[in-house]
């Protein structure tokens, strides 16, 4: 099942400080729905302040992104820049 | 809204008329680079400019019996070019290039930068230290005056309401005498002196000073004349003992202020510093050692 | 408000205009002759977006009143092209990409077409100091130098030939 | 498709930019350049205060005054509900956006606009400015970032909590929010450490500094059509902004943009064109805002001034075992500093087991920080990079070593999670060892330092078309702002697409009604993203042109080949026909279906990071504390650069502001809580005569998702110049300055500490 890693504090205070958790899901989107479902208020975190790495890529935006049954999904804060 | 009257006179009468009629504040205008700065910020608001760079003799630079005299208004790149000016007086020269950027030398004057009364002004130093005169007209006519005798304090001078500068008067450099300017600022160029340092002296064949004139910039309310730090040079070479010396000498007669620019300890130190190395440049230029710009 | 007439020559053509006295060269020339190239960088002389010269010499128009332009004789950025005919410096600036945002750019070369006028032959240091006066943020100032010092190797083997 | 490897004739290659004629005559149009008829003046009046109650504004004598037309303040704005969104350059809270362009209730920093005023000139505007009365109640006000923090610190905001606590605070204060990220065990790194150094490290808001003073020119119709033309790094950011902020229709709102004179983050926001649209819409007319310098200074975003301990544990041979960094970072008078990445960036450069990170945003009366260059990373970096070189020289190993032997590669995972992939991080130590620089002897008194610095780079949403005209020229259409040079870019990839030389395309940037919605111009990203659309819309434009032959030759599209800019027959027909040119295409487009033309838009992933690596060489006069940068390299993994004279460039410009930065850029405050210094000769950039030449080395590691392997290059080169001026000077006197800006006060007052005469 695909790993999600949730590094850094504005998501953790949704798992209670849970840092890795295992979802069944081959797509992000689907990923997103779970999470939401597990922990209320996470699907919407994840949707508005964070992108993902998805074995080690950085997506801004990944609705289509494809998982792998032995993918790493890491959720980290949305990146800018000058 | 108030109008800001403009009026270019081109004689000294009338320039002296119009300052003397102004109701409210009147300002002389030379080069501007400094006026038009203040009048943009908010922080002068006047109700008449007189421009003077219409008068006859204001710009440009004659030689008169051994010395130079500068009209008030000349640009400070006119003077930079000036081949007498160069060979008498490197050090007010290079004061004068370290005003601001080419494009203010172009325009900024030395009436203008002495008139201002900023203790940072980079010329001012170096005209103290020169020991030149200003020519000054006004209702009362006309009077010379020695140029540390015009700033009184920040942003004030000693000149009546219908005075204004005309010319300096460079007095005549006896056999090996040499000034120079030195000033520090945190960057190359474009600067606000944090500190500057202006001298003027002549040796005897052997190298010993038997005049000097050392003036200190931006280190108290007004540019200073310091007359123990060119006593500390008078009689001597340029040996480390003297440089010791000069050195205590400035930074005793420093009485800066802590701003944006500078610290009372760094201006202090500063100060020290500087006199050490404008002194050295000075001998050099006065034995015919050196020439031309330090930068 | 009072306003001066002034008569005064503007790349090249007699130009006449009428002023506030408050109103700068700069002011002047973007808001009452239409002529944008000279920038607003600053107003206080400290960036040189707003060179241009006057009888000869670099000034900040920012610095300058409008009236005081009388019987001048002023050059702009829009005057240093003949036509479609580019100056060498506006020529190598475009070669060596010695601009990026470009908002620096006409008083860089207004400057350095003056500095090459007075001294063909600058040395990488001359060029420098002689710029100090005009802030580039973009460039790091590295190929402008290189932009001018190339114009100036140019212009002295075009006078040779 | 992906043309890494492939014989490429266009990239590469130095053509002059579409609008370098513009730009080097003066023709070209920035901010403040546009004019419309019936045109007013706007002008804003500020806060002298750096926090006060706004009591009341009486704006009745302004109003009298002949030739003014309206006044504005916050209740002519609609009272924006807090709510963060993602759309400039990372979260912004519109409501805290709204109270930042015009204030409400509080002014919080000096400069706050507290109203603006619409004149038939700039001179009565600036009377109208002093008509307007405004009544404050003054309050205490907190500068320093660790007094903000303090329990007894003067709050800013009565609503703001600390995020990322637990327990959640029961009341308010000015952390806005705390940020965390482990890996491993770093007390026990700590334990198994044989040398640990540590340092405690400051620096000082800076300014972008863009030479373009903010500028637009907005029109409110009465049929509620508005245009907004303005200096920003994205008109579509402008355009949502602004909507957002007035209830407007966002299809109401037309921008375009002007050509932008500079920005380096500082304009991914919005200031003016707000109340200059609420200003045209009260009086019917099109108004003109401008910002002088000194409002630049005191009311536009600079970035976050910062205090830092770092914490480094090593084993004998150089293997770091433990990294601890604490970050405290000023946001201004809004949440929102660049605490997030600054918090990711410091150690992303290493392969290290143990590793904390703490990071806290601060609000104080400060103006709201704005982006600027990698957002928060050249603060995390400063402190890093050179604890990182006390480490190396505690231990007595060459600082390209050490960082060598920590260095990240493809399959180091992150502290904050992600694991490399496809990084060239090595590749530029490689390239800096071997510099002739590296290899140079030093003179006496000269020291010599180096640093290195990573940003993410991103992609996002970018819009490019291509269309060809009926003479088979092209035009490209960029929905991106062009700071440095991108139009460049962008042809040349459409050019290299076509086969066609790049003086073939002109590129333009498209206004918001004419292209799709395009992110900003910032984050490096728009070689990367929009060249990417630009790039998939050629691809489209070649297979019509080959459809279009094959109509012409009467074959099947499948046996045409494009080469050089022309149609081949292929396959079996090889030979059988003369090739098409693309402009004998074009002349045939309205018979076979009608013009050749595609637009394309995508949300662009995969943005491969940078890394960059800097040398610095200084000389230190000892008497006055004046620091020289003698000479400088730089060098950074650029993927591919497409035109190689705008990526040196963004290099060497962004090494001069780190310089800047490292030597004598900051804001300086009065004891009233008022910035003191808020122009360009006393907040101090680099000057021409202040900077040697810049050597830029580039590193060419392509980044496989982008079709010519570019990745962005504009943030990476402003990180490293801190650190390694401030490690040239520790080589050149033996101390360790750890407070930005490294200026002559500090370095002589340093000297005087280590011999005593203090």
């Amino acid at each position: 099942m695909p790993k999600v890693v949730i590094s850094g504090t504005s998501c953790q205070r949704f798992t209670g400080g849970k840092t890795e958790l295992e979802v069944a899901a081959t797509s992000f989107r689907r990923l997103v729905l779970e999470l939401e479902e597990r922990f209320p208020g996470l699907g919407k975190q994840v949707e508005e302040g964070m992108a993902v790495a998805i074995d080690g890529e950085i997506f801004q935006d990944a609705y289509s992104a494809v998982l792998r049954p032995e993918s790493e999904i890491v959720l980290i804060p949305k990146i800018g820049g000058g | 809204m108030p109008t800001l009257n403009y009026a270019a006179p081109s004689t000294v009468d009338e320039a002296v008329k119009l300052l003397a009629g102004a109701s409210g504040l009147a300002k002389v205008l030379s080069g501007g680079t400094d006026l038009l700065v203040q009048m943009r910020s908010g922080r002068l608001k006047p109700d008449l400019i007189v421009d003077t760079k219409k008068i006859p003799g204001i710009i440009g630079i004659r030689e008169e019996g051994g010395g130079c005299v500068v009209g008030a208004a000349t640009p400070g790149a006119v003077v930079e070019e000036h081949a007498g000016m160069n060979k008498a007086w490197p050090g007010v020269v290079e004061a004068l290039d370290l005003i601001g950027s080419t494009q203010i030398q172009g325009r900024c004057s030395l009436a203008g930068n002495l008139c201002n009364a900023s203790p940072a002004a980079d010329s001012v130093p170096a005209l103290y230290a020169a020991g030149a005169i200003a020519v000054v007209v006004g209702g009362k006519g006309r009077r010379e005056v020695p140029v540390e005798q015009i700033p009184t304090s920040p942003g004030r001078t000693s000149l009546a309401k219908d005075e204004f500068i005309l010319e300096f008067k460079f007095p005549p450099r006896p056999a090996r005498s040499g000034d120079a300017y030195l000033r520090f600022i945190p960057r190359t160029e474009m600067d606000i002196a944090v500190v500057g340092c202006g001298i003027s002296l002549t040796l005897d064949d052997k190298g010993v000073c038997t005049a000097a004139r050392v003036s200190l910039g931006a280190v108290a309310p007004t540019v200073l004349l310091v007359k123990d730090a060119a006593d500390a040079l008078i009689g001597h070479t340029l040996d480390e003992e003297t440089l010791k010396k000069l050195d205590a000498a400035a930074r005793a007669a420093c009485k800066p202020i802590n701003d944006k620019r500078g610290t009372i300890e760094y201006r202090t130190k500063v100060a020290g510093v500087l006199a050490r190395r404008v002194a050295a440049i000075a001998f050099d230029r006065a034995m015919g050692k050196s020439q031309g710009k330090t930068h | 408000m009072s306003k001066h007439h002034v008569t005064t020559s503007i790349n090249g053509e007699p130009v006449e205009f009428l002023c506030e006295t408050q109103q700068t060269m700069l002011d002047t020339l973007r808001d009452v002759l239409g002529l944008t190239g000279s920038k607003e960088g600053c107003a206080s002389g400290d960036c040189g977006a707003c060179t241009i010269i006057c009888d000869g010499r670099i000034v900040c128009s920012c610095l300058m009143l409008g009236v005081e332009a009388e019987g001048k004789s002023i050059t702009t950025i829009e005057g240093i092209a003949q036509g479609d005919h580019l100056h060498p410096v506006q020529q190598k600036f475009l070669e060596h990409a010695a601009l990026q945002c470009g908002f620096c750019t006409p008083g860089f070369i207004v400057a350095a077409k003056a500095l090459l006028d007075e001294n063909p032959n600058p040395t990488e240091t001359e060029a420098r100091y002689w710029l100090a006066g005009n802030l580039c943020r973009c460039t790091g100032y590295d190929k402008i130098i290189r932009a001018v010092m190339d114009t100036a190797a140019e212009m002295r083997g075009a006078a040779a030939r | 498709m992906n043309y890494v490897g492939t014989d490429l004739r266009v990239v590469g290659t130095r053509p002059v930019r579409p609008d370098g004629v513009d730009k080097v005559t003066g023709r070209a149009q920035f901010g403040a350049d546009m004019v419309m008829p019936g045109m007013l003046w706007g002008k804003v009046k500020r806060s002298p205060h750096a926090h006060a109650r706004i009591v009341s504004i009486d704006a009745s004598k302004a109003l009298k005054l002949p030739g003014v037309r309206a006044v504005v303040s916050a209740e002519d704005f609609p009272d924006i509900l807090s709510e963060e969104a993602f759309v400039g350059e990372g979260p912004m809270n519109f409501r805290d956006l709204s109270r930042n362009c015009m204030a409400r209730g509080k002014a919080l920093y000096e400069g706050h606009a507290v109203a603006a005023v619409a004149a038939i000139s700039q001179a009565i505007c600036d009377e109208a400015l002093e008509l307007i009365e405004v009544k404050y109640e003054v309050l205490p006000y907190v500068i320093d970032v660790e007094a903000a923090m303090a329990d007894d610190a003067p709050v800013l905001h009565d609503d703001l909590f600390t995020a990322n606590v637990e327990p959640k605070p029961t009341k308010p204060s000015n952390i806005a929010k705390r940020v965390y990220f482990n890996k491993g065990n770093v007390e026990a790194g700590f334990k198994e450490s044989e040398v640990i150094v540590e340092g405690r490290y400051t620096t000082e808001p800076v300014h972008q500094a863009y030479i373009e003073p903010h500028a637009c020119l907005c029109s409110y119709g009465a049929d509620g059509q508005c245009t907004v033309f303005s200096s920003s790094q994205g008109h579509f950011m402008v355009r949502s902004y602004v909507a957002k902020l007035l209830g407007i229709d966002i299809s109401n709102i037309r921008a375009t943009p002007a050509e932008i004179g500079g920005g380096f983050g500082g304009k991914t926001l919005v200031y003016l064109e707000p109340l200059a649209l609420a200003l045209s819409k009260k009086t019917g007319r099109p108004v003109k805002m401008q910002m002088t310098r000194e409002e630049v200074f005191r009311a536009s975003g600079p970035t976050s001034g910062a205090t830092m301990e770092v914490k480094l544990g090593a084993k004998k041979d150089g293997t770091i075992v433990a990294a601890k960094h604490v970050l405290k970072y000023q946001a201004g008078a809004f949440p929102g500093s660049p605490i997030q990445p600054g918090c990711m960036c410091g150690f992303a450069m290493y392969d290290l087991p143990n590793i904390e990170v703490i990071g806290y945003d601060v609000v104080s009366n400060r103006p709201k920080v704005a982006a600027y260059r990698s957002p928060g990373a050249p603060i995390a970096s400063f402190a890093v990079e050179c604890a990182l070189d006390d480490l190396a020289r505690k231990l007595g190993i060459d600082p390209i070593e050490i960082r060598e032997k920590n260095g990240a590669k493809t399959g180091t995972k992150t502290h904050y999670g992600p694991t490399h992939q496809n990084i060239g991080y090595l590749a530029t130590l490689e390239a800096a060892k071997n510099s002739a620089h590296w290899k140079s002897p030093l003179k006496p008194g000269q020291g010599r330092g180096i640093a290195t610095g990573f940003w993410f780079n991103i992609g996002g949403e970018s819009s490019a078309a291509v269309h060809v005209a009926e003479d088979g020229t092209v035009v490209a259409v960029s929905g991106s702002p062009d700071i440095g040079g991108s139009r460049a870019s962008i042809g040349m990839m459409v050019a290299e697409t076509l086969q066609i030389s790049a003086e073939k395309v002109r590129t333009i940037v498209a206004d918001t009604a004419s292209i799709g919605f395009t992110h900003v111009t910032g984050g490096s990203r728009v070689t990367f993203a929009t060249g990417m659309a630009a790039t998939m819309a050629a691809e489209k434009v070649v297979d019509q042109l080959k459809q279009r032959a094959a109509m012409i030759w009467d074959i099947t599209p499948d046996a045409v080949d494009w080469r050089d800019g022309q149609a081949f027959p292929a396959g079996t027909n090889v030979g059988t026909f003369e090739p098409l040119s693309l402009a004998e295409i074009a002349l045939k487009a309205a018979r076979t279906g009608g013009p050749v033309t595609s637009e394309v838009s995508v949300n662009a992933q995969g943005a491969g990071p940078g890394f960059g690596a800097h040398i610095c060489d200084v000389e230190v006069d000892k008497e006055t504390g004046q620091v020289t940068i003698i000479r400088y390299t730089a060098v950074q993994d650029v993927g591919r650069a497409i035109h190689p004279s705008y990526v040196e460039g963004q290099i060497q410009g962004g090494a001069a502001q780190g310089i800047g930065w490292a030597l004598n850029e900051e804001y300086i405050y009065d004891k009233d809580g008022k910035m003191d210094n808020p122009g360009f000769l006393d907040y101090r950039c680099p000057v021409a005569s202040d900077l040697p030449m810049i050597e830029a080395i580039l590193v060419e590691v392509p980044n496989p998702r982008h079709p010519f392997g570019a990745r962005g290059v504009g943030e990476v080169p402003i990180i490293p110049p801190m650190a390694a001026v401030g490690n040239a000077i520790r080589d050149a006197i033996g101390l360790r300055m750890t407070a930005l800006p490294m200026s002559p006060p500090k370095v002589r007052k340093a000297l005087d500490v280590a011999n005593g005469d203090d």
